[in-house]
């Protein structure tokens, strides 16, 4: 059983890592955007998982999941909101869009 | 295994505040800040005081991240010219500081008092078993009454300077331009965050928690609904002063109507520690909450800043 | 129903009062609210006379756990000042802020806050509840100096907002260090356990510097100016005469309870060639200002450094000069206060009818407003130190004891303060005796005048009455 | 050399660097900053210091919770006075500081 | 009663000070009746007490100040000599600079101070000790400086500045001599016969120093030479003001404290012990000398007068060092006298200036026709002033050279003679240009018609009742109510104890 632990733990740890390196690796926000939501996500899910077995009390455990919630609810929220914004701020920031418009030039 | 990551978290607090103080754009070290405090909170789970790891996050980091964060969008320019150019002296001087100081932190003087016994061996008398929760409002109550006080002068002082302002420009924009996601997030999380505030407040009592940490909850809770539009501070002005006083009021209240009983001042009856200690805590809860809020809403509006 | 605790309930009851209920007429239940506190600082003063000082455990804990306010010969009296000062000025504002509507909303409940903290900082015994004090006093004040709303106030607020600070924060330091080292932090039994080793002296360093920069002693006093010369007279009068004694307070009960065994003497010197050079630069500055209010700002930086004698008096010298320098201080901060509140009101009078701020405008006053004068005229003579004066006898009792402890040099300080003194305070007379200039005036409130009269009275019966309190003061010696 | 003396120790190290940023700086909010920083670090060194010679003490973990509130208090207040003042003058250093 | 009698004393004037002060400007016949009502009290008050002491009674107020020192008010004979002078002064000074001042502006602050000054004269008088004298004798400082400042010119405004820098100055040595000797002794009464006697020899450098110190700062009030430089520049003040600042109030005050520091504080004989008499006694003939050669210099009335009385003040401190009954006898006579006299001069001065503009002494031309009482009371003045017998003047220099002679120190009556000389030098050529010179065509600034009295009566009854009390003073001097047997009382009681 621990060991399971150790393997969720650690998974939900290597994908802290990977949005880490996405966040510095990619170009422009909204990719970056991209990476860290989905990875951090899975991975605080991963990790949530590893560390059920070893809650006192359910109701301890159900306060584990409602974090994870949460944090789903939040960052979700957030990274709408801060694409919003650079979208409203820099138009031109969209890569796809700029296909889409010369798409519909020709 | 646990002094590696006390030391990674010491030079992770370091490199923060380091952050916080050389970079060029203050947006950027006002978000360096906010991971100071993240880490100041972890900090204080290692020392093993969790109520002050909750009040760091929801008060330290929260709240002021977001008083600095709002100022910060009211400044038009962010960089700031060069700093002054006599630094040798400064230097030298706050090394020898800090020098001194690490020094002395390990000196051993015999005759010392230890406080932590005489507040277990107190602790029943004091009506709750968290050990933090007595000291803070059974105590050293007195300490907490002028703290409350601290903050509610804090309000007034806000109040004072907004009231100077004509009061048009403070109502923000007609509401149309609510945000539908941000909208949609907010009136679902508002319950949530109200119950966790209580939860907090409640579990005070027998675990860390209580009013500071509930009341600065609270106040996020109400920050956000002023940030997803919803125009919360219309309801009558007279009230939110109320609502600023009531805790302090409700307090100064019991702490000298038990005085009429022949009781020193701020002595809980026996038997009722417990419940007095939880009805000021739940008064107190809110009237922190709006006062925090209302630090928050009271900050200067929109003008654009004339130079003259 | 014990007398302490009522001093501190009064005053946070009507400051409540006066923010939740704004409609009812504020100033008269102001007086109302301080006559009490009066009577109760005047009980109380006669129980202390009668049985000597006392200690208050609150929420009935004992010392090292919970909170003891002490109440001893010196606090008595600073309680009484306190409330003596604030009804005073509380009189004088109910008229003053006809002048100032807007302003009026928020004076009330900020003055009570300020009021509750003072009595609070002066019973206290516990460092940690000093600090809290502090900080109640700094954000009332830096509050009533920002009431005003205009650019230089909310400047002179800033620039006094962030030295206060500074200062809390180095006091807490100190605080931290010293629960660090002996578990306890109340003064009656840190005094007995402290031992001179380093962590005890960097901490007391450490808690004199924070103590310093709050009371705007020489080098740190550029706040100070600004602040008080900027802010509504009543404002000023109650920051000079009140606030800026408080820390001082504090540094005297430390250094009196702790440091005699284990500062070392030069750092008593030092602390006294500070206020030497407070009293002579800040006598100087004061003479050069053009403004008037401006001026008797710089006269509160010059006369704080003759408190700063205290220590380089008392440090290390026989207890026979060391009674006479700690009663020539008190004496002098009770009598500072007085002459010092009253010179603001009176300024602020005079300023409010000619209308203009600087010295020269207020040429040929002394026939239109002869008792706004004569009252700057009496609190001058206590600033001076001249006879007959509670100046004069706190600057006498400070001669005997620099005289008894050989320390001639303070002698010279002494007198070069009150030449100083003399020069600033003279050159406004003469303005106002000047012949040919005809000023307008707008007419002002005759309770105005009265009330400056009062104060200014109050500081030169000091010269005759001094005995009371002035043996009521060395009461800590024996009692705690 | 345990946990707590070593916060204790990056409180100091804090404390310095914030006062070494407070006097070189002019810039207000930076100062605030600093300011709160250094309370931080204050903090630390009032629980550390505590907490490494006694087993943990829950009175100093009250002292800076009330700290905490008396900093944000604080910090609150000089913003909004700040703000005021930036909105005024325009200017975001207090006149005399300028070199 | 005997507590209360002093107090009543000083509140008299203390009570007519704030009166007035509150007076509107307008309401000059209340002002006037009220100063008058004070000055009459005052001096039935003085004059019961100087009856009760002479019958050995003593009247003491005495509270504590703080520890140690107290505050105390004595009425004995040396007290009173100088109560006695002012309090009758005050009445005549009062009337004249009622009418002096007629139709001038700020008249309330005037007299406001006026009474304020004289109640502190009172106060320095009546000190029974050392800290007392001070309070009192700053009190003089802050009180006379208004009045000197009273025009509100420039020129009076520079005035006051030198006249503070010079007191205040004089009133830290003092403050410094004070602390010090009661750092020293442990207290600073008057005792009759002086307190220093039994005190050890190793405190004598000690105890000059303290005596150089309070004899300075009393100096400065007393005009000694290189500390008077204020006196002449105070003559830019009114009339009045000159009058009370030379005769009575603070130039008295000075040599009034030379006499209690060497009397009651030092004891006469342990300061001749000391050695500290002779030096003191140089000091004063210098300033004699000095003084009137620079009133022989002067072309204006009263910068002369004022020249005239840094000499004459120094005649009292001369007949104070002069080790024996006689000679003090002739100085503290000579305080009283020279005050009577002077006050005379002044107000003649003062109706010369007022009536006809005349400031400078070449245009006083045959003015004895135009006012012949005037001038008659100035001869009586300058006679006395020179010393010509039946005039007080006499009396008191006639007592100052037996006293010399008395003392051994021949070379003092050299100085009396030259002084007399002198005094003559530039007085006399006065009282000629008032008889004998003819009247030039027309005065230089005519205000006061000759109707039936030459001035305004208000200015002209005081000159004439002094001038007569000055003559009264030396004709009978051997009376027993006369200004030189209370001297002789005082100097009996200050040797023989």
């Amino acid at each position: 059983m621990i060991y399971l632990q150790y393997l969720l733990v650690g998974a939900g740890c290597l994908f802290f890592i990977v949005g880490t390196l996405g966040l510095l690796r990619f170009p422009d926000t909204f990719t970056r955007i991209h990476a860290i939501t989905k990875a951090d996500n899975l991975g605080l899910g991963l990790l949530m998982l590893g560390l059920l077995p070893s809650t006192q009390s359910v109701p301890q455990a159900l306060k584990l999941v409602l974090i994870w919630l949460l944090v789903l609810a939040a960052s979700a929220t957030a990274s709408y909101l801060i694409a919003h914004y650079v979208k409203a701020k820099s138009p031109d920031a969209l890569p796809h869009a700029a296909e889409t418009a010369s798409e519909e030039q020709d | 295994m646990q002094f590696a990551f006390d030391s990674m978290l010491g030079l992770g607090l370091l490199a923060c505040a380091a952050g916080v103080f050389w970079s060029r754009d203050l947006f950027r070290s006002v978000v360096m800040f906010i991971a100071f405090g993240l880490l100041l909170a972890l900090t204080w789970v290692r020392l093993e005081a969790p109520d002050l790891a909750l009040a760091e996050a929801a008060i330290g980091a929260g709240l002021t991240g977001v008083l600095l964060l709002d100022a910060i969008g009211h400044l038009r320019q962010h960089k700031e010219h060069s700093p002054r150019n006599h630094w040798l002296l400064p230097l030298l001087c706050c090394i020898a500081l800090a020098l001194l100081l690490i020094l002395s932190l390990n000196a051993r003087p015999e005759a010392s008092i230890s406080l932590p016994e005489l507040v277990a061996e107190s602790l029943p008398e004091s009506g709750v078993e968290h050990p933090i929760t007595a000291v803070l409002l059974n105590f050293r109550s007195y300490d907490t009454l002028l703290e409350i006080a601290v903050l509610l002068v804090a309000a007034v002082v806000a109040m004072a300077l907004n009231d100077g302002l004509a009061a048009t420009a403070r109502t923000s924009a007609e509401q149309s331009s609510r945000d539908p996601v941000l909208a949609g997030f907010t009136s679902r999380l508002a319950p949530v965050i109200l119950l966790i505030a209580v939860y907090v407040l409640w579990a005070g009592s027998y675990m860390p928690g209580g009013a500071f940490q509930g009341g600065a909850i609270l106040a996020a809770g109400l920050v956000l609904l002023k940030l997803a539009d919803f125009h919360i501070e219309r309801y009558a002005e007279s009230l939110l002063r109320l609502g600023l006083a009531l805790g302090f009021l409700v307090f100064l209240a019991v702490a000298t109507s038990v005085m009429i009983g022949g009781r020193p001042f701020l002595t809980y009856p026996e038997a009722f520690a417990g419940q007095f200690i939880l009805f000021i805590e739940a008064v107190l809860t809110f009237s922190i909450g709006l006062i925090l809020f209302s630090l928050f809403n009271q900050s200067p509006g929109q003008e654009v800043p004339h130079d003259n | 129903m014990n007398l302490i605790p009522l001093l501190l309930v009064i005053p946070l009851a009507w400051a409540l009062l006066s923010l939740l209920l704004p409609r009812l007429p504020l100033g008269l239940l102001a007086l109302a609210g301080i006559v009490l506190q009066l009577g109760t600082a005047a009980m109380l003063w006669n129980d202390v006379q009668i049985h000597g000082a006392s200690r208050y455990a609150i929420g009935d804990w004992v010392a090292p756990l919970g909170i003891t306010l002490v109440a001893d010969g010196l606090t008595v009296t600073l309680l009484a000042m306190t409330a003596l000062i604030a009804v005073v000025c509380a009189f004088y504002a109910i008229f003053y802020l006809r002048a100032y509507e807007k302003e009026r909303r928020y004076f009330w409940p900020l003055f009570w806050f300020l009021l509750a903290a003072l009595n609070g900082i002066w019973l206290a015994g516990d460092l940690f509840n000093l600090y809290v004090g502090l900080e109640l006093v700094t954000l009332a004040a830096v509050g009533m100096v920002t009431l005003s709303g205009e650019r230089h106030a909310l400047a002179a607020g800033l620039r006094y907002l962030y030295a206060a600070l500074l200062g809390s924060l180095a006091y807490l330091l100190g605080v931290a260090l010293l629960y660090g080292a002996y578990g306890t932090l109340d003064l009656g039994q840190l005094s007995s356990l402290l031992e001179a080793n380093l962590i005890t002296q960097l901490a007391l360093a450490l808690m004199t510097f924070g103590l310093l920069m709050k009371t705007a002693v020489f080098p740190l006093h550029s706040w100070l100016p600004p602040a008080h010369g900027g802010a509504l007279a009543p404002v000023s009068a109650i920051l000079s005469a009140l606030v800026v004694k408080s820390s001082f307070y504090i540094l005297a009960r430390i250094w009196m309870d702790a440091g005699n065994a284990l500062m070392p003497v030069s750092a008593a010197q030092l602390l006294g060639a500070l206020g030497a050079l407070a009293i002579i630069w800040g006598g100087w500055q004061a003479f050069r200002q053009s403004e008037i209010k401006m001026l008797v700002a710089y006269s509160t930086v010059a006369q704080l450094g003759y408190l700063m004698l205290l220590f380089p008096l008392a440090i290390g010298q026989s207890q026979q000069s060391a009674i006479l320098a700690w009663q020539g201080t008190m004496l002098h901060l009770l009598s500072h206060g007085f002459a010092k509140a009253a010179m603001f009101l009176a300024v602020g009078t005079l300023v409010l009818a000619v209308g203009k701020k600087r010295v020269v405008d207020m040429a040929g006053i002394s026939a239109k407003m002869p008792l706004a004068l004569f009252a700057f005229g009496l609190a001058s003579v206590s600033l001076m130190g001249l006879p007959p004066s509670g100046g004069f006898n706190a600057k006498w009792l400070l001669m005997q004891s620099a005289i008894q402890s050989g320390q001639w040099h303070w002698v010279a300080v002494l007198l070069a303060g009150s030449l100083i003194t003399a020069s600033y305070v003279f050159r406004v007379f003469s303005v106002s005796f000047q012949k040919d200039a005809d000023p307008q005036i707008r007419p002002t409130h005759p309770a105005l005048d009265l009330s400056a009269l009062l104060l200014a009275a109050i500081a030169i019966a000091l010269g005759f009455g001094a005995a009371i309190p002035v043996e009521l003061l060395t009461l800590p010696e024996e009692m705690l | 050399m345990t946990t707590d003396f070593w916060f204790a120790c990056i409180g100091a190290v804090l404390i310095a660097m914030a006062l070494f940023t407070f006097i070189r700086h002019t810039h207000l909010l930076r100062r605030i900053l600093a300011f709160n920083i250094m309370g931080s670090g204050v903090f630390l060194i009032l629980v550390g210091l505590a907490q490494h010679q006694r087993q943990t003490d829950p009175v100093p973990q009250a002292l800076v919770l009330t700290g905490i509130v008396v900093a944000v208090a604080a910090t609150a207040l000089a913003l909004i006075i700040f703000r005021r003042f930036y909105q005024l003058s325009g200017r975001t250093e207090l006149d005399e500081d300028q070199q | 009663m005997s507590f209360w009698l002093p107090l009543l004393v000083l509140a008299t004037s203390l009570v007519a000070a704030l009166f007035i002060f509150t007076l509107p400007e307008e309401r000059h016949a209340l002002r006037g009746s009220f100063n008058l009502l004070a000055a009459l009290v005052k001096i039935a008050l003085v004059g019961w007490m100087i009856i009760a002491v002479a019958n050995q009674q003593t009247f003491e107020t005495r509270f504590t100040l703080i520890g140690d020192i107290d505050f105390v008010l004595r009425a004995d004979a040396l007290s009173l000599l100088f109560a006695g002078l002012s309090s009758l002064l005050w009445l005549f000074t009062t009337i004249y600079a009622m009418g002096y001042l007629e139709g001038t502006p700020q008249r309330s602050r005037f007299f406001g101070f006026f009474s304020l000054c004289v109640a502190s004269t009172m106060g320095v008088s009546m000190a029974g000790n050392l800290f007392t004298f001070l309070i009192f004798f700053e009190m003089l400082t802050l009180s006379t400086y208004p009045l000197v400042v009273h025009k509100g010119t420039a020129e009076a405004l520079r005035a006051g500045r030198t006249y503070l820098f010079y007191t205040i100055g004089g009133g830290v040595a003092l403050l410094v001599g004070i602390a010090s000797l009661h750092a020293l002794v442990g207290h600073t009464e008057f005792i009759e016969t002086g307190v220093l006697r039994d005190v050890s020899p190793d405190l004598y450098p000690a105890l000059t120093a303290i005596f150089i110190l309070l004899i300075a700062g009393l100096g400065v009030k007393a005009a000694i030479v290189p500390l008077h430089g204020w006196l002449p520049a105070a003559m830019v003040a009114p009339a009045p003001v000159s009058a009370l600042l030379h005769a009575v109030a603070v130039v008295k005050a000075g040599a009034f404290g030379v006499v209690r520091v060497i009397y009651n504080v030092f004891g006469v004989e342990f300061s001749y012990q000391l050695g500290v008499l002779v030096p003191l006694a140089a000091v004063a003939s210098f300033t004699i000398i000095w003084g009137s050669i620079q009133a022989l210099r002067q072309s204006d009335i009263k910068k002369r007068l004022a020249f005239s009385t840094v000499s004459q003040v120094s005649y009292i401190i001369l007949g104070l060092s002069l080790f024996g009954p006689i000679g003090t006898m002739g100085g503290l006579v000579h305080l009283l006298h020279q005050g009577i006299m002077k006050v005379t001069l002044f107000f003649c001065a003062g109706i010369f200036a007022e009536t006809l503009g005349i400031t400078r002494i070449r245009d006083l031309n045959g003015v004895g026709k135009r006012m012949p009482l005037t001038s008659a009371a100035f001869t009586i003045g300058a006679f006395g002033m020179i010393g010509i017998p039946p005039v007080a003047g006499f009396i008191s220099k006639w007592y100052l050279g037996w006293g010399a002679m008395e003392a051994g120190l021949h070379w003092v009556l050299g100085v009396l003679l030259v002084s007399s000389l002198l005094n003559a030098a530039y007085f006399l050529p006065v009282i000629y240009r008032l008889w004998f010179a003819r009247p030039a065509p027309e005065w230089p600034d005519e205000q006061i018609p000759a109707g039936r009295f030459e001035t305004n009566p208000w200015l002209l009854i005081p000159t004439v009742i002094t001038a007569a009390f000055s003559l009264g003073a030396g004709v009978f001097a051997a009376a027993a109510w006369s200004p030189l047997s209370w001297a002789e009382l005082i100097a009996v009681r200050e040797y023989l104890s």
